[in-house]
C-alpha cells in the first residue's frame, strides 16, 4: 500500500483529468465512437488497486480506464488504445471497451456484461495453484451482479477459497434502467453471505474506507481465507456513454451525489487532516492536468493502425 | 401511406400487435421506461404501462426463459436480447428450450415467442458487438429466422413473426435503423419463409441478406451501365430459406453470388452455396461465390470494418469474376 | 389441500411403487436408457404438490417423475412415456427426462441442469398478469442451484414479486459429487435472503413439515407477496440413475438415510397420530402396487412410435 | 504398441501432458474424484492430486472461465463440458472471451485452453443429449475444432491441443469411447488441421467425420464389391478444415459426399459442399451431395436415432447415386 497520501490524490486526479479531458475531446466530435465515463467513481478504482502490486491481477469491464489507471497502465497507450490508435497499448484493436496489460496484471476490459467475472475467478486459481500469494480483483457493475456468472463465480470462489476480491461498483444505473427496478433488494453485498463468503458495503465515495475495506479483503486472500465481496456504492456522473440526455433521473440526485465528489472529498482530508498545503496540491493538479493534455495530444496526433493487420494475430504462433 | 423509419416500422408492429391481441408483451433491457436502448420501443410502455412493456435485469438467459414459460401458458412474449452478439448467454434457453418444447411434447405447447436482437456489424464498436451470428440459430431445428433489411419488410415481418406459433428470432441492424420507405397503412403481414427479388436481371443472382441488400443493389445498379443485369434476392428469412425463389433466379441467371455480414466459414454463404450447387449444378456456369468478411474477429474502429466487410466495390467486382 | 390423510399416502406410495417396479424393469433389461429414480424423495413432491391445483403449473427437471405423479398425472401415459412409447404421453418422444401436460399444469421436465428455472419464470410471469392467483413452481436439485439460472431466476422472482415458489431438492449430490465440495455454504436456502426473497430449510422427508411449508409459500405467491425459495433436506437412495455403483458414498451414509424414510415416516404418523389402521393402509398399498403393475404392464405392451413420426411436429401451425 | 481404447486414449493423453508441463490442469464436473462421467479420467486425481484434477459445481459458465483466466495468467487447462449440448450456457466465454482474447489484445496473452466436451448423438438419450454442435463452434474465428473417429487420432490430437496456444474444442463421441485401436509408444503428436486419408479410392470422395467414419469406411467395403472405390477422407479438424487435402481427392475423384452427424442445414455438410464446389467446380461431375440427419430435433429412443441418422446403407446408396 502507497504511504505517499499524495499519491493517492494523483491517482484519483489522473482519472478525474483524463475523463473530463476525454469527454472534452468527445464534445469537440474528436472522439470515434462511445465514452463509458467513469466521473464519479475514482474513489472506487483507487481505494482497491492501491492494495495491489502488479503480479495481481484485475478484470475490467466496459467501464474500465478508472481501473486501467489505477493499476498503473501507462497513459500515453492508454489513452491512444480508447482512440482506437496503433499506438495503443493494443495497437488500437481494442478500443473503450478493451485495453490490456500483462506486465502489470491487466486482463482486459469486457463488451460482455458479467463476462469478466469467471475470468477473474480463473486468475485467482492460476495464483492459488501457484502459491506465492497473488490475488486477483473483478470489477463489475450493479447490473453485471444480475447475470448469471455472478453467482457461478461467488459459489466457486468460496468454494475453492479463491484469493479473489469481487469489487461491485454499485452505481445504481445499468444502462437507462435504476437498480431498485431490477433487483429484489438493494445491497449486492448481501448476497455474499449465502454462497459463504464475507460481504461488505463500502461507501464507495471515499477512498480511505475502500482502500481500507479492500485491503483487509486483499489480506484474507493473500491469506488464503479465501474470497470477499465488496459492494461499493457510489454514482456515475454521466449518462451511461456520453451523450446519453440522461432522461431517467434528475437533475437533483445528480447534484447531491456530486456534493460527496470522492476527489473534493480526499482533498479536504489532505488538506484539513494530513496537513498538505493548498499549493502543492494545486502543483500536482497542473501536472497531472497537463500529463493527461500530452496523453490525449498523442493520441490525437497518432495514427490509425493500417487496416490490413486486422488479418493478423487471430492465432498465436 | 407514411414514410417510416425501420426503427419506427419495429415500434408500429409491436404496437399494433399489442393492440390487436392483449396476450402480446414485451421485456428486455431497458426496453421499458426508457423506451429501447436504440428507441425501438418508444411509447409502448406509456400506452401498455409497466405490466406489459418491462424493464428486466441484466440476464440474458431468463430474459429469453420468461418468455419461453410465458409462451407455455398461453401468452404471446416479444424478449429483446440487446445485441446478437450475447447469444451466448442465452442460447440453451433458445436452442434447447424454445425451439424443441413443441416438439419434445408432442405438439401439447405452442411456443409463440419473438426474440427480438440486434447485430451492430460494422458499426465500429469493436469484437463484442460486431458480429453476425444468424448461422448459429439458423443450424437450430425448431426455430424460424428472420432478418429484414428494408423498414416495410421489418414491420411485415415482425407482425408475421408475433402471431407465428413458433419462436422466430428477428435480426435488426442498427445501422439500418434510420432508413426510411413508404409503408401502406392498411395491415401488412410479410410471410416467414418467402424470399423478395428486389430487384430483376438475367445476368447473375445476388442472394444478399441485412445491410447487404442495399449494397448489391447499389452494385446492380453500377453493372447495369456495363449492360450486365444483376437479379437481387434478399432472403428475409435466414431458416427456412426460401430455396424455390433462390434457385429460380439461378436457373435464369446461371451465376450466383451470395453476399452476407457474417462468416463464410459454416454461414449463410456456405449454407446457400451448398443447396443451389445441390440443385442447380446443371444451370450452373461458374461456381456459386461467396463475399463475407474474412475470418478474424472485429476489431474496434471504422476502418477495419470497412476494410473487412464487403462493400459495393467488391460486389461489382465479384459479379464481373463471375461473368468473365 | 388434501383433507383426506390417506391420499397423500397414495400420492407417496404411488411414486414409491412406480420407482421400485421401473427399477425392476431395469435390472430386468426391460427398460430404454437410464432411470433417474426418484426414491427417498417422495415427501418432496407430494408435500409441495398437495397445496397445487390443475391451474398451477409446475415445471420439473431430469429427476422427474415424483413431481409428475404428484402433480395428479394420469400413471399409464406417463409410465408409457418413461418407456418411450407411443401411448406415452408425448408420444414418447419425451422419454425419461420429459413429460409434460398443459390440462395438469406440468410443463416438462428438462435434461439441462438448471434449464427449467427461467421457464418456470416465465410461467409466474404469465400468472401474475392473469390475475387469477395462480402459482408456478420450479423443481430442481442442489446441483443446478450453482448454475447461473438460479441468481437470474432468484432475482428476476424477488424484483417483479413473482408467483413462483423455488423448491429446491437438496439430495447431497450431483451426478457422483458430493453438495460440500461444490459450495461454499451448504445451505441453498441462505441464498435467498441476498435476494430479497424469503427462504426455508425444510426436513424435506417430512411430508407434513414439506406441506406445511409449502403451504405458506403458496399463500403468500397467491397473495401476491412473491416468491420463496425452500430447500428440502433429503436423499436420492439410488444412484444417479440405476447402475450407478455409488463409489463415491457409504452404504452406512444409504443406510442411516433409509432408516429416516419418507413414506415409512408417515405411515407411522397414520397409524400412531391418526389412527388409522394397518389394514386400510395395506389395501391401500396393494391396490397402488397393482395399479402401477398395470401401468408398466401397459407402458410393455404398447408399441414404439413409428420412427417417421420423427419428422412431424417440428412447428406449430 | 498397444491396444487402447478411445477412452483410455484420452486418458493417457492428458496424463502424459500432465506429466510433462505442470501448468496442465483439469477441472469439469466429476472429472476428480469420480474419474468423469464417462472414464475419462480415470486416475488422474490419484495420480495428480485434488488441486490439479477438480471438480466443479454445475456451472458450465464458470468452468470455461475459470480455463480463460488461468490461461491468461500462464497455466493450460482443460475443462471438460460434459455434453456439447450444454454449448448453450458457455458459448459467451468461448466465442466471445476464449476466441477473441488473443485478438483483441495485439497478442499479449496465449490462450491454451482446451474445452473438452462429447457428442451422445445417436445413443437414444433424447433431445438435449443427442446434439453435433460442430458447426456453431466452427463459425467462430479464433477457435480450432477437433473431432476425433479412432482412439489414436484422439490421442495424438489431444496432446497437440493440450500444446496449442490457442483455444481448442475438443469433441469426443461417447459411442466411439469403447471403440479399440493400436497405438504407439512412443509419444504420438497429430497435427490439428490436417485431414487424413482413412481410405483411398479413385471414383468417389466421402468426407466423413467422427461418428460417420466407420460408416463411410464400411460403404466402401460394399461398394468395392460393386467396383466403386471410395476414397474416405476424414478432416478430424472441422476448424480450421484441411481443404488442400479433401480438394485433391475430388479433383481425383470427380464426385464428393459429405456425411455428418450434424444438420445438413448451416452445418459441416455445407461448409465442405460450398467450398469444394468453388475450389473444384470445373472437376466436378456431379454436385457435392451431403448426408445428414432431417431438421427435426431429436427425440428421445434408439428407433428414432435409427431412423434419422445416416447408416452405412444410406451411404451406399448416396455414393451409388453419385456415380449413377
Ligand atoms: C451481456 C450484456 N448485456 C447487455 C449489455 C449492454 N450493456 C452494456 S453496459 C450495460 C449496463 C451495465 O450496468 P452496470 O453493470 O451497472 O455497469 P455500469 O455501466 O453502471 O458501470 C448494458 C446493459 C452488454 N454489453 N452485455
Ligand atoms: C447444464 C447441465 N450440466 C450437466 C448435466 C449433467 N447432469 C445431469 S444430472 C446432473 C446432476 C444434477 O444434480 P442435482 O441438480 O442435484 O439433481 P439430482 O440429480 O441430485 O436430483 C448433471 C451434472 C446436465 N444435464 N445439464
Ligand atoms: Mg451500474
Ligand atoms: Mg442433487
Amino acid at each position: 500500500m502507497t504511504q505517499d497520501p499524495l499519491e493517492i490524490y494523483r491517482k484519483m486526479m489522473l482519472i478525474r483529468e483524463c475523463e473530463a479531458q476525454l469527454n472534452d475531446a468527445f464534445a469537440r466530435n474528436l472522439f470515434p465512437g462511445y465514452i463509458h465515463s467513469y466521473l464519479g467513481q475514482e474513489a472506487c478504482a483507487v481505494g482497491v488497486c492501491d492494495g495491489l502490486s502488479d503480479t495481481d491481477t484485475i478484470v475490467s469491464n466496459h467501464r474500465g480506464r478508472g481501473h486501467y489507471v489505477a493499476k498503473g497502465m501507462a497513459l500515453k497507450p492508454m489513452v491512444a488504445e480508447m482512440f482506437g490508435k496503433a499506438t495503443g497499448i493494443c495497437g488500437g484493436r481494442g478500443g473503450e471497451m478493451h485495453a490490456a496489460d500483462p506486465a502489470i496484471g491487466v486482463l482486459g476490459g469486457n463488451g460482455i456484461v458479467g463476462g469478466g467475472l469467471p475470468i477473474a475467478a480463473g486468475a485467482a486459481l492460476s495464483a492459488q495453484m501457484d502459491g506465492k500469494g497473488a490475488v486477483s480483483v473483478a470489477f463489475f457493475g450493479d447490473g453485471a451482479s444480475n447475470n448469471g456468472s455472478f453467482g457461478e463465480t461467488l459459489n466457486v470462489a468460496a468454494a475453492w477459497k479463491l484469493p479473489l476480491i469481487l469489487v461491485c461498483e454499485n452505481n445504481l444505473y445499468a444502462e437507462m434502467t435504476p437498480l431498485a427496478r431490477t433487483v429484489g433488494q438493494p445491497d449486492i453485498a448481501l448476497r455474499a453471505a449465502g454462497y459463504g463468503l464475507p460481504g461488505e458495503v463500502v461507501d464507495g465515495n471515499d477512498v480511505l474506507a475502500v482502500r481500507e475495506a479492500a485491503g483487509r479483503a486483499i489480506g484474507r486472500a493473500r491469506a488464503g481465507d479465501g474470497p470477499t465481496l465488496l459492494e461499493l456504492k457510489t454514482y456515475r456522473w454521466g449518462g451511461h456513454f456520453e451523450g446519453d440526455p440522461r432522461k431517467y433521473r434528475t437533475r437533483e440526485e445528480e447534484a447531491a451525489w456530486k456534493e460527496r465528489c470522492p476527489v473534493a472529498r480526499y482533498r479536504a482530508v489532505l488538506l484539513d487532516d494530513r496537513g498538505i498545503d493548498e499549493a502543492r496540491i494545486a502543483d500536482l493538479e497542473a501536472q497531472v492536468a497537463a500529463e493527461v493534455a500530452e496523453a490525449i495530444t498523442f493520441a490525437l496526433e497518432s495514427p490509425l493502425p493500417v487496416a490490413e493487420t486486422a488479418l493478423t494475430k487471430v492465432f498465436a504462433a | 401511406m407514411a414514410t417510416k423509419t425501420y426503427c419506427w416500422a419495429i415500434v408500429d408492429a409491436m404496437r399494433e400487435e399489442m393492440e390487436r391481441d392483449e396476450t402480446v408483451f414485451l421485456i428486455g433491457e431497458d426496453v421499458g421506461a426508457p423506451e429501447g436502448a436504440f428507441g425501438a420501443s418508444r411509447g409502448l410502455q406509456k400506452t401498455f404501462g409497466p405490466s406489459r412493456v418491462r424493464d428486466t435485469p441484466i440476464s440474458e438467459e431468463i430474459i429469453v426463459g420468461l418468455g419461453v414459460g410465458a409462451a407455455m401458458t398461453g401468452r404471446r412474449p416479444i424478449v429483446e436480447i440487446m445485441f446478437i452478439d450475447f447469444l451466448g448467454l442465452c442460447l440453451d434457453q433458445i436452442a434447447n428450450q424454445a425451439a424443441k418444447t413443441h416438439y419434445i411434447y408432442d405438439g401439447m405447447f405452442k411456443m409463440p415467442l419473438v426474440i427480438r436482437t440486434s447485430s451492430a456489424v460494422e458499426m465500429g464498436i469493436g469484437p463484442h458487438h460486431s458480429q453476425s451470428w444468424e448461422a448459429i440459430v439458423g443450424h437450430i431445428p425448431g426455430l424460424k429466422v428472420v432478418m429484414p433489411s428494408t423498414p416495410r419488410d421489418a414491420k411485415g415481418l415482425l407482425k408475421s413473426a408475433i402471431r407465428d406459433n413458433n419462436p422466430v428470432v428477428f435480426i435488426e441492424h442498427i445501422a439500418l435503423h434510420r432508413l426510411k420507405e413508404e409503408i401502406e397503412d392498411e395491415e401488412l403481414l410479410i410471410p416467414i419463409g418467402k424470399a423478395d427479388v428486389k430487384r430483376q436481371g438475367r445476368d447473375v443472382t445476388v442472394v444478399a441478406s441485412g445491410l447487404m441488400v442495399a449494397r448489391a443493389l447499389a452494385a446492380a445498379k453500377t453493372l447495369a451501365k456495363d449492360g450486365i443485369e444483376v437479379e437481387v434476392v434478399d432472403p428475409r428469412t435466414i431458416s427456412p430459406i426460401d430455396y424455390d425463389t433462390i434457385v429460380d433466379s439461378v436457373r435464369k441467371t446461371n451465376r450466383a453470388l451470395v453476399v452476407t455480414s457474417s462468416h463464410k466459414q459454416f454461414g449463410f454463404g456456405s449454407e446457400v452455396a451448398a443447396e443451389v450447387q445441390e440443385r442447380a449444378f446443371f444451370d450452373l456456369d461458374q461456381p456459386v461465390k461467396r463475399l463475407s468478411p474474412p475470418f478474424t474477429p472485429a476489431p474496434f474502429g471504422k476502418q477495419f470494418d470497412d476494410y473487412l466487410n464487403p462493400n459495393t466495390d467488391a460486389i461489382v467486382a465479384a459479379v464481373h469474376e463471375l461473368v468473365a
